[in-house]
């Protein structure tokens, strides 16, 4: 007899392996630090090479019905491709380009780079050398500022200033995606660190105060994934909120405690723990904020219990 | 990954409602909580109404007694009957979770014919003689002494936190046939004992909660003898026994308290819109974030318990990251409770039934294994981080 | 050369010293269990004999010129005061009666009971028995509820409804106080037990994860002890509320982490950890609230920010 | 308990006040975070100023040079400096507050008269060679080796987050001179050397930080010579020696953060008032909350202050509590900062000064101690809780 099943199919954990070692190969941390060093000071742009070996890949067609090139998936299986990028902070805008699909020429192949003004105000985010702003004719121009993360350049530029109210629900629920995948990144980069490094002649992992940083972590990362998954299987505009929510929480807490249990390693630019953090920072901006999040499920529970 | 439910499992869900509705009207009125007969009396009439429905034992497997459900089923069960506001297990809570499921597991044919029945036809209470005033989340450190004696064990010590003990017939015992020593350690030479309660020498006091309830006793065993026949395992092997029990749970242990939670939840949102606390952004979005935190509790609920299906019945460890999160939201919803009540709306007063289950809440990170303990073990058993000095 | 000095004045630590030998002569633990097995289900009022000594004792009148019989001292020692009383839980309308002292006849004397209503709403504590409610004339009936707190009985009663305005802020001061007695004194009673609790072999107190919540106890109530005694010397209204604020989350928070530190233990009624958790409780819900105290410092920064 | 300060106290702040009116605008321009001669230079000018005008050293014995003040007067000194936006002690930071008072407590009179003259006037930079890359939480692990070969040692090992290492010209070395064994624990064997910067063998590769400066850097030594004569203390004493310095901090250490914060936090407060979010009850009083907590360190600063001043100089466990709330205290300023502004005003462009600072919060709870080491330091020093197995 067949049971509700909260699991992952076959088919799904065989597309998260696929997607899993595509990026391991074609963006691993060599590639991941690469990007990072070339994109000092100066946006480079997207590597276009590797947006259209995404999108051979189906990262953006992933949804589109195959009679119009894609794969005929759903929210699920692309909470699993997000997911996998998250973990190695693949960059670029990759939930627009992919809500893009089948709306922006080219955005479903890869040949096209498309951006949204999804962070609630002037400034966004990959506009130099975008081929399209979602919801927007043409590609307005863009002043770069300074991003806190490297890998996410900003530009204030005159949009519409909000986010594409039609397509919150969905990018939220990707943007929770890729936060998943470094909350569960990092927390794999903690327990690491904490069973090679020794301090007082032992792991540091073995010292109860940061076995039980890592535990939190571990919770954090299983509790923000099982609202993840359940709101991809649902599309439930509230259980996105709540997804975003934990999942915003997951990756910016997770980032936090990943870079205390690595101690001044930790602080340093070489270790990949703030490159995770600061990109936490830049996605929970992004789409839906907490704020709006806890408002959105005040109002679902309100109604609800009526 | 799937949520929608079998046709299987939806007509499994029709009948049970169709059943609860039926049988719910007929109950007897609730005994109030320190009549402890009465309280018996009710739980195990409504054990009694599960039986003859076929719903006693719905997780036990078929050779026991049970049902052989899968866990969706139980999930359903769990969730509909709380929904329904059907009485809680109460006093059938060891027996139907701990004991029975050891004996099922662990025990021989005649042992099995002799406890389980009862058990699921609502006949009789077992309590549980585990923890010690001594031994509490080192429960392996266990003290109380079975001396061998001829076909009998003769039982001195004393245990802590039975819940059921007044009006319990049997008590499933850990006790110690192999003190420890430096070729015996701690977690062998324990043995599992099914204890009649009124066997000569076994004291029962109640102890009172902060919550000022008796909802727990202590036990107190003065050369109590019990006969060899009622260990169940080998003897020196009851750690081993005991632990056989978890493989019941599947992860369904906490489903209907999450129901109900949440069912608590809707009340305070009603009830902050009705004295216009909800007015206030810093309630109104505490209370949108404990939504999104009890939804996401739900899934996980659902989540354990896909995952023991498919492993078939042996629990993951995601109970110890269910028990860790919950127990934590759970103190943080009546903490907003009361921010919600306010002093003005009754938030000290002990005849909000919030109060009490806000002090009730309090044992949460505390009982069956301490927030400290979990943390160790989703560190050493899920993580693999060393243990320390 | 004298100096500025933040630290007890020998005449300060003799009252202090005085005061806590008083109650541990007089309202010590059998005491206060005692107190606790007499008021259960019903309200036996405050002990008088012992509200008397108090009043001999100054605890009253201490604030008041000698010339009104009283001694003439200040906050900073009414405060050395009430964190003792606050350390033994003793019971009873201290604050109230403490500020009517010169005001309520008997009061300075401990010859008369004064409560108020400081709940901000229809309850007011203390209510049996009482022989005035501050800034009311004459005792309003009262009913009966149920308190959380077996020492505190609560009644609903028609008064002004609001928490006398001029007083708010000595009455806030003199709570923190007893919070901050409250939050000193659990903190003791984890130490204590953790030192003597074994498990796995060893005192609890030697496992980092029960080391840590206690020096988190320890933080907490320093940290609220310099801003209670830094408000009582400046009496500045933003400082009083600060110290209501962080008075407010010592108390009940060291309470919730002596309650965990003691495990099953401290969930029985035998243990005190639970009456200190209760009554401070009720002490976060008297003369300003943490929402309020918020808002106070709020408009203070603002208007020292300008 | 008195927060007054005396006649004299008030005096010393208005003198101080009016020479810092006189002096500050006199000041060169400040040279850029990545001009590391330029910042030196700067550094060093300011502190000739300090010492022309006599607030050198203010808090350093007569007898080495300094004025002995009070704590109290430190603190004034320290406070009204932070208020006028003075430089902050920068590259003399080692010099002036580890390295000069381990030298003046332990080193001798030729010693004294050599490092501390040029600290005090601004002619000599310091920098720290203390922890290594194996050796952070646990110092005394600490590796980096020192042979005796006639009257030098020779050096061998590398340390990290040494600040100021490109522009010192002095390092206070923590060197291994007797290997850990079973009769040498890790706290002995440690000698405390002085270093010239400029010896053959010292290498100095600059450590980006997240924040992406260079604030810090790493040294490598590769068979440096170092006189013996060079030693401050006995051999192997170094652990002793260093510990010494802590002795003279007397509870000042974070005056300067504390007011600065206050500052930062009330432009916070103008900048949402400006914004709109002031309007935001959720944020108003995240503020207000913080309001009380730096107000609460800021009394708790003068608290440990005057303990200090009781107890001769001598520093409580003070510091380990007071660091263990700021620290956290400082991370939610900046968190709380980024919820101000929002994405919409600028918080995640390091164009923005706050993001900048957000990002050196991180280290807070980290650097000095972490805060895992401080709960230790806490719960065992303070409270005499056992250490574990």
């Amino acid at each position: 007899m067949r049971a509700v099943d909260f699991q992952l199919t076959e088919d799904q954990r065989d597309l998260r392996g696929g997607v899993r070692a595509l990026l391991e190969g074609r963006y691993g941390r060599a590639a991941l630090r690469a990007s990072v060093d070339r994109g000092e000071g100066v946006d480079r742009g997207v590597d276009r090479g590797l947006w259209r070996e995404l999108g051979e890949a189906g990262f953006f067609a992933l949804r589109l019905p195959e009679e119009e090139g894609g794969t005929g998936l759903g929210l699920a299986e692309a909470v699993l491709v997000f997911e996998e990028a998250g973990r190695v902070l693949l960059p670029g805008p990759l939930v627009a380009t992919h809500l893009a699909a089948g709306v922006v020429p080219g955005a479903a192949r890869g040949t096209a780079v498309v951006t949204a003004f999804d962070l609630g105000g002037p400034f966004v985010a990959h506009l130099g050398g975008a081929d399209a702003v979602l919801g927007m004719d043409g590609v307005p121009e863009g002043v770069p500022v300074r991003s806190v993360d490297p890998l996410t350049p900003l530009y204030r530029a005159a949009g519409p200033g909000a986010v594409p109210e039609a397509l919150r629900d969905e990018g939220a629920l990707l943007t929770a995606a890729l936060q998943l995948g470094s909350a569960l990144r990092t927390t794999e980069l903690a327990v690491r660190y904490a069973k090679e490094r020794e301090q007082f002649g032992q792991p540091v992992g073995a010292f109860q105060a940061v076995k039980h940083l890592c535990a939190g972590m571990l919770v954090r990362g299983e509790v923000a994934r099982t609202a993840v998954y359940a709101a991809a299987v649902t599309g439930a505009p509230g259980e996105i909120a709540g997804a975003k929510l934990l999942a915003d929480e997951a990756a910016v807490r997770n980032a936090r405690d990943c870079l205390q249990v690595h101690g001044g390693m930790g602080f340093t630019w070489e270790a990949d723990v703030h490159l995770h953090l600061k990109r936490a920072w830049v996605r929970a901006e992004q789409w839906r904020t907490a704020a709006q999040a806890e408002e959105v499920l005040a109002a679902e529970l309100l109604a609800g219990s009526a | 990954m799937d949520l929608t439910y079998t046709e299987e499992e939806e007509e499994f869900r029709a009948r049970l409602r169709t059943w609860l509705g039926k049988a719910l009207p007929e109950l007897p009125p609730k005994p109030s909580p320190d009549d402890w007969p009465g309280r018996r009396a009710y739980d195990l009439g409504w054990q009694r109404r599960l039986y003859d429905a076929g719903y006693a034992g719905l997780h036990w497997p078929a050779d026991a007694g049970g049902r052989g459900a899968t866990p969706t089923q139980h999930l359903i069960f769990l969730e509909e009957t709380e929904r329904a506001g059907a009485p809680y297990v109460g006093a059938n809570f060891v027996g139907l979770l701990h004991a029975g499921p050891t004996i099922a597991a662990e025990g021989t044919p005649e042992q099995r014919a002799r406890w389980l029945p009862p058990v699921l036809r609502g006949d009789e209470v077992w309590c549980q003689g585990f923890s010690e005033p001594g031994a509490g989340s080192d429960l392996a450190a266990l003290r109380t002494k079975a001396v061998r004696d001829g076909d009998e064990y003769v039982i001195t010590g004393s245990k802590i936190w039975t819940s059921h003990a007044e009006v319990a017939d049997w008590c499933e015992l850990l006790v110690r046939t192999d003190p420890v020593s430096a070729s015996v350690p701690k977690h062998r030479g324990i043995s599992w004992l099914a204890m009649p309660m009124d066997a000569p020498g076994v004291t029962v006091r109640p102890l009172r909660t902060l919550a000022g309830s008796t909802e727990f006793a202590e036990m107190f065993l003065d050369e109590v003898r019990v006969p060899v026949g009622n260990r169940v395992g080998a003897e020196n092997d009851g750690w081993r026994v005991t632990m056989v029990t978890l493989s019941f749970e599947r992860g369904t242990a906490f489903v209907g308290e999450v129901v109900a939670c949440r069912r608590t939840l809707a009340a305070l949102a009603r009830t902050a819109k009705a004295n216009g606390r909800w007015d206030d952004p810093v309630l109104r979005r505490g209370l949108g974030r404990l939504h999104g935190e009890f939804g996401a509790l739900w899934r996980l609920t659902q989540w354990n318990v896909s995952e023991a299906g498919r492993s078939g019945g042996v629990p993951g460890t995601g109970g110890s990251v269910f028990k860790l999160r919950y127990s934590h939201a759970r103190q943080e919803l009546y903490d907003l409770a009361a921010e919600v009540l306010g002093a003005a709306g009754g938030a000290l007063s002990l005849d909000e039934e919030w109060t009490l289950d806000r002090l009730s809440s309090l044992s949460y990170t505390i009982a069956a294994g301490t927030s400290q303990i979990q943390r160790n073990i989703v560190a050493e058993r899920i993580l693999g981080l060393p243990k320390g000095r």
